[in-house]
């Protein structure tokens, strides 16, 4: 029957052995990437004709900016995935999402604003890329907060899941009215935070970064998936060679 | 060697490039380290259920 | 004892069902419509909150409390204030509207009465709307009539006043319908107001967004209707996906 | 149609790490009431709320009609009547009000029907005071005039003699030998035997 991979992707043992056989899959070419697109970035490609070298904060915040969206976007469709098909390592892999989300989009923000410092003088600035990434972590905020305030595990999941898909709704309004509040008050401002019309030799590197990041994701999300597929697992007989190993 | 230090000013952005690529870095090695904690907990949470069932059961 | 019972038994059968060989199994023509459900489930929260009337009181009151920090804390000016009064006036709405929210579902759960809603066969998705239509009618809509008067204590021109009641009316509806899923969410939590205020305000500020805006151009006589429009579009948007995630996260919190 | 009857296969839960449930099965038909005893913890509250569909098992189902009851859980819910250990009452409204509250919200009852099943479980007198000023025992009796109200085939009870006087708990007794005489079934969690004028009562052990 063509489901029985997908029962198969539903059943904690087979996860656990899978996450800890793929994990060197993902890290390795995730460093690699990014010490390429480090390499690239900030040696090979030439400074920018208007930013000079302070463009080069491009190669860590996209890649933070790209994590923070799309990592919430992952939790939220795990979450969903959960609650409708009522599968525990959905609800582990929305779990495992939530923290490495929050830490790249703080990354995004504290990256973000020194990149708009040399513009706007200032290191903190209501730009609306900038507001929405701030709001975004409130989201988290509030998604480990109401996970960490629910005791029961699987209430947990099933509440901060109903919420991961509210919040995923609201991302895009959020954003839209943040942008429409902001163009109110100010003229576009002049930074191109959005992603440059650059010449190859600059946007490879930024590709690469996206791209490392993003297996480097997979990667520590395999990890922290084999913890909370154990800690959601009662009495299975399996726990104990995996333990005990 | 100067070629080096030029590196190092970033066209006079140093003082915000490299903060950037600090907690980005920063970010990245948060997560192994906090990654690896969380499995080894929940690994030694379930080896500790395991010996509390071994005498209850 | 029991014959009496049973006598008793059989006359309830008959005043409130036709046939009287209804059997329980039987199509049960006695069931409640869904709108019914929903009409008393609103009409009880109502007669208690007027019953218990201090609780109508206390958004209105921390509302005024708040207005009144800010001209203390910026200037008595009124120019100046009327430039921070849109401000003022919805982020007082916001945090007023959340305050009623932590109980709108807690002591249903505490008595049991919400576990009767889950389990009563009707649409709970429609209780839940009309639970949050009850705390939209005690919260939102008296602080929409009030915010006239603290509009007024930080120089709103008088005649942005009827702008301003209608944006914050359809505003705390939205409020109210996103409060709900985050009072809902947070049922299982004993100490719960801080984490409803960080579950609800990141989702409530686009409403804050257009409902400062729409302030705002009523009190520069501005046309307000575009972000009156957008809020009503939050409302709707609302009206139809609260519900569902409400009823949704008080199902597992009886779990 | 299926012949009307309650089929538990092999219901799992767990709560937190305690296994509450383990591998419980039955069948109720109609007219049959099934007693389920077991000391404190031992997960009688859990079952009964696991039948009811409002907590979710690990493993097992229940089938109404023969059908599992996430198939159509309003339907299923609409010919169920549930009473945990706190009657579902508000302490700000008076017996008649939380009835016609809680009632109506599931059927529509006519006043007569409301005054008689108040009058059943000798609520009359104190029908109209608030349900804050009444003792527990009196809190009981409004909860059961509830749910002879609900006309509904399937009872599951929380312990419902708790806080009743000898009267209350004959009361109770009534009450079930009436719904098992129109056909009904009844589940109940006791801490003490029902009365003994209830006939031939079939028995669930939960252990601890």
């Amino acid at each position: 029957m063509t489901w029985t991979w997908f029962h198969r992707l539903a059943s904690p043992p087979y996860i656990y052995t899978l996450a800890a056989r793929l994990t060197p899959w993902f890290a390795w070419p995730a460093g690699l990437l990014i010490v390429a697109g480090l390499w690239g970035g900030l040696v090979l490609a030439p400074p920018d004709y208007q930013q000079g070298d302070g463009f080069r904060i491009i190669y860590v915040h996209a890649p933070s900016a790209w994590m923070s969206l799309m990592v919430y976007t992952t939790m939220a469709i795990a979450a969903a995935v959960g609650l409708i098909w009522r599968i525990k390592v959905a609800h582990a892999v929305a779990a495992s999402c939530a923290p490495i989300g929050a830490s790249f989009t703080f990354a995004a923000l504290v990256t973000g604003a020194l990149w708009g410092q040399p513009m706007w003088g200032t290191y903190w600035e209501w730009d609306p890329r900038l507001t929405s990434e701030l709001i975004l972590l409130f989201l988290y905020l509030g998604y480990m907060g109401l996970r960490a305030a629910l005791e029961d595990t699987q209430r947990a999941d099933r509440a901060s899941g109903v919420l991961a898909v509210v919040g995923v709704v609201n991302v895009p309004i959020i954003h839209y009215s943040v942008t429409w509040w902001n163009s109110l008050h100010q003229a576009p401002t002049v930074m191109r935070l959005a992603k440059p019309e650059i010449a190859a030799s600059m946007l490879v590197p930024l590709l690469m970064m996206l791209l490392g990041f993003t297996l480097f994701f997979v990667a520590i999300l395999l990890v922290r998936l084999r913890g909370e597929v154990l800690s959601r697992e009662r009495s299975a007989s399996w726990i104990r060679e995996v333990v005990s190993a | 060697m100067n070629s080096m230090s030029r590196f190092f000013e970033m066209g006079g952005y140093a003082a915000f490039v490299w903060p950037a690529y600090a907690i980005t870095f920063a970010a990245i090695v948060l997560n192994i380290l906090w990654a690896r904690r969380s499995l080894a907990r929940s690994r030694e949470e379930a080896r500790r259920r395991l010996a509390a069932r071994g005498e209850g059961a | 004892m029991s014959r009496v019972v049973t006598r008793i038994a059989d006359s309830l059968v008959q005043t409130d069902t036709a046939p009287s060989t209804q059997t329980p199994a039987g199509p049960d023509t006695a069931q409640a419509s869904v709108l019914e459900a929903a009409r008393l489930a609103l009409a009880r929260d109502l007669r208690l909150a007027f019953r218990k009337r201090d609780q109508l009181v206390q958004p209105l009151a921390f509302y005024a409390m708040v207005t009144m920090l800010f001209p203390l804390s910026i200037s008595p000016e009124l120019s100046r204030l009327r430039e921070v009064a849109p401000g003022v006036l919805w982020a007082g709405a916001l945090l007023a509207s959340l305050l009623a929210l932590e109980f709108l579902f807690r002591d249903d759960a505490y008595d049991g009465t919400l576990e009767q809603y889950a389990l009563s066969g009707q649409s709970l998705t429609w209780l839940m709307f009309a639970k949050t239509a009850a705390h939209w009618l005690l919260t939102g809509l008296p602080l929409a009539l009030m915010a006239p008067l603290a509009g007024l204590s930080l120089g709103v021109p008088a005649a942005a006043l009827p702008g301003i009641v209608v944006s914050v009316a359809v505003g705390s509806i939205a409020l109210s319908l996103i409060g709900s899923i985050g009072a809902a969410l947070t049922l299982g939590v004993k100490r719960s107001s801080a984490l409803l205020a960080l579950l609800t305000l990141p989702l409530s500020l686009p409403v804050l967004i257009f409902g400062a805006r729409a302030t705002q151009l009523a009190i520069s006589g501005g046309p307000l209707l575009a972000p009156i429009e957008l809020l009503a579009a939050l409302a709707v948007l609302g009206l139809t996906l609260a519900p569902l995630a409400a009823a949704a996260a008080v199902r597992i919190s009886l779990e | 149609m299926h012949d009307e009857r309650l089929d538990v296969e092999n219901l799992h839960l767990w709560r937190g790490d305690r296994h509450v449930l383990r591998g419980v099965s039955f069948s109720l038909s109609r007219g049959e009431c099934l007693q389920v005893t077991g000391p404190n913890g031992s997960g009688k509250t859990s079952l009964l709320r696991t039948l009811s569909a409002l907590m979710y098992p690990e493993e097992g189902r229940v089938l109404w009609r023969g059908q599992d009851v996430r198939a159509d859980l309003a339907a299923f819910h609409g010919a169920l009547a549930y009473l945990g250990h706190e009657p579902p009452l508000k302490g700000e409204l008076s017996a008649r009000e939380n009835l016609r509250y809680w009632i109506g919200v599931r059927r529509r009852i006519g006043s007569r029907a409301l005054e008689a099943a108040l009058e059943l479980v000798g609520a009359g007198a104190w029908c109209d005071r608030l349900v804050r000023t009444l003792s527990a025992g009196q809190r009981r009796r409004v909860a059961l005039a509830g749910l002879a109200l609900l006309m509904v085939p399937l009872w599951l009870l929380d312990e419902p003699t708790t806080n009743l006087d000898r009267e209350g708990q004959q009361l109770v007794a009534d009450l079930i030998a009436e719904q098992r005489a129109r056909g009904g079934m009844v589940v109940t969690a006791v801490h003490h035997e029902l009365p003994a004028s209830l006939r031939d009562l079939r028995r669930l052990e939960l252990r601890a």
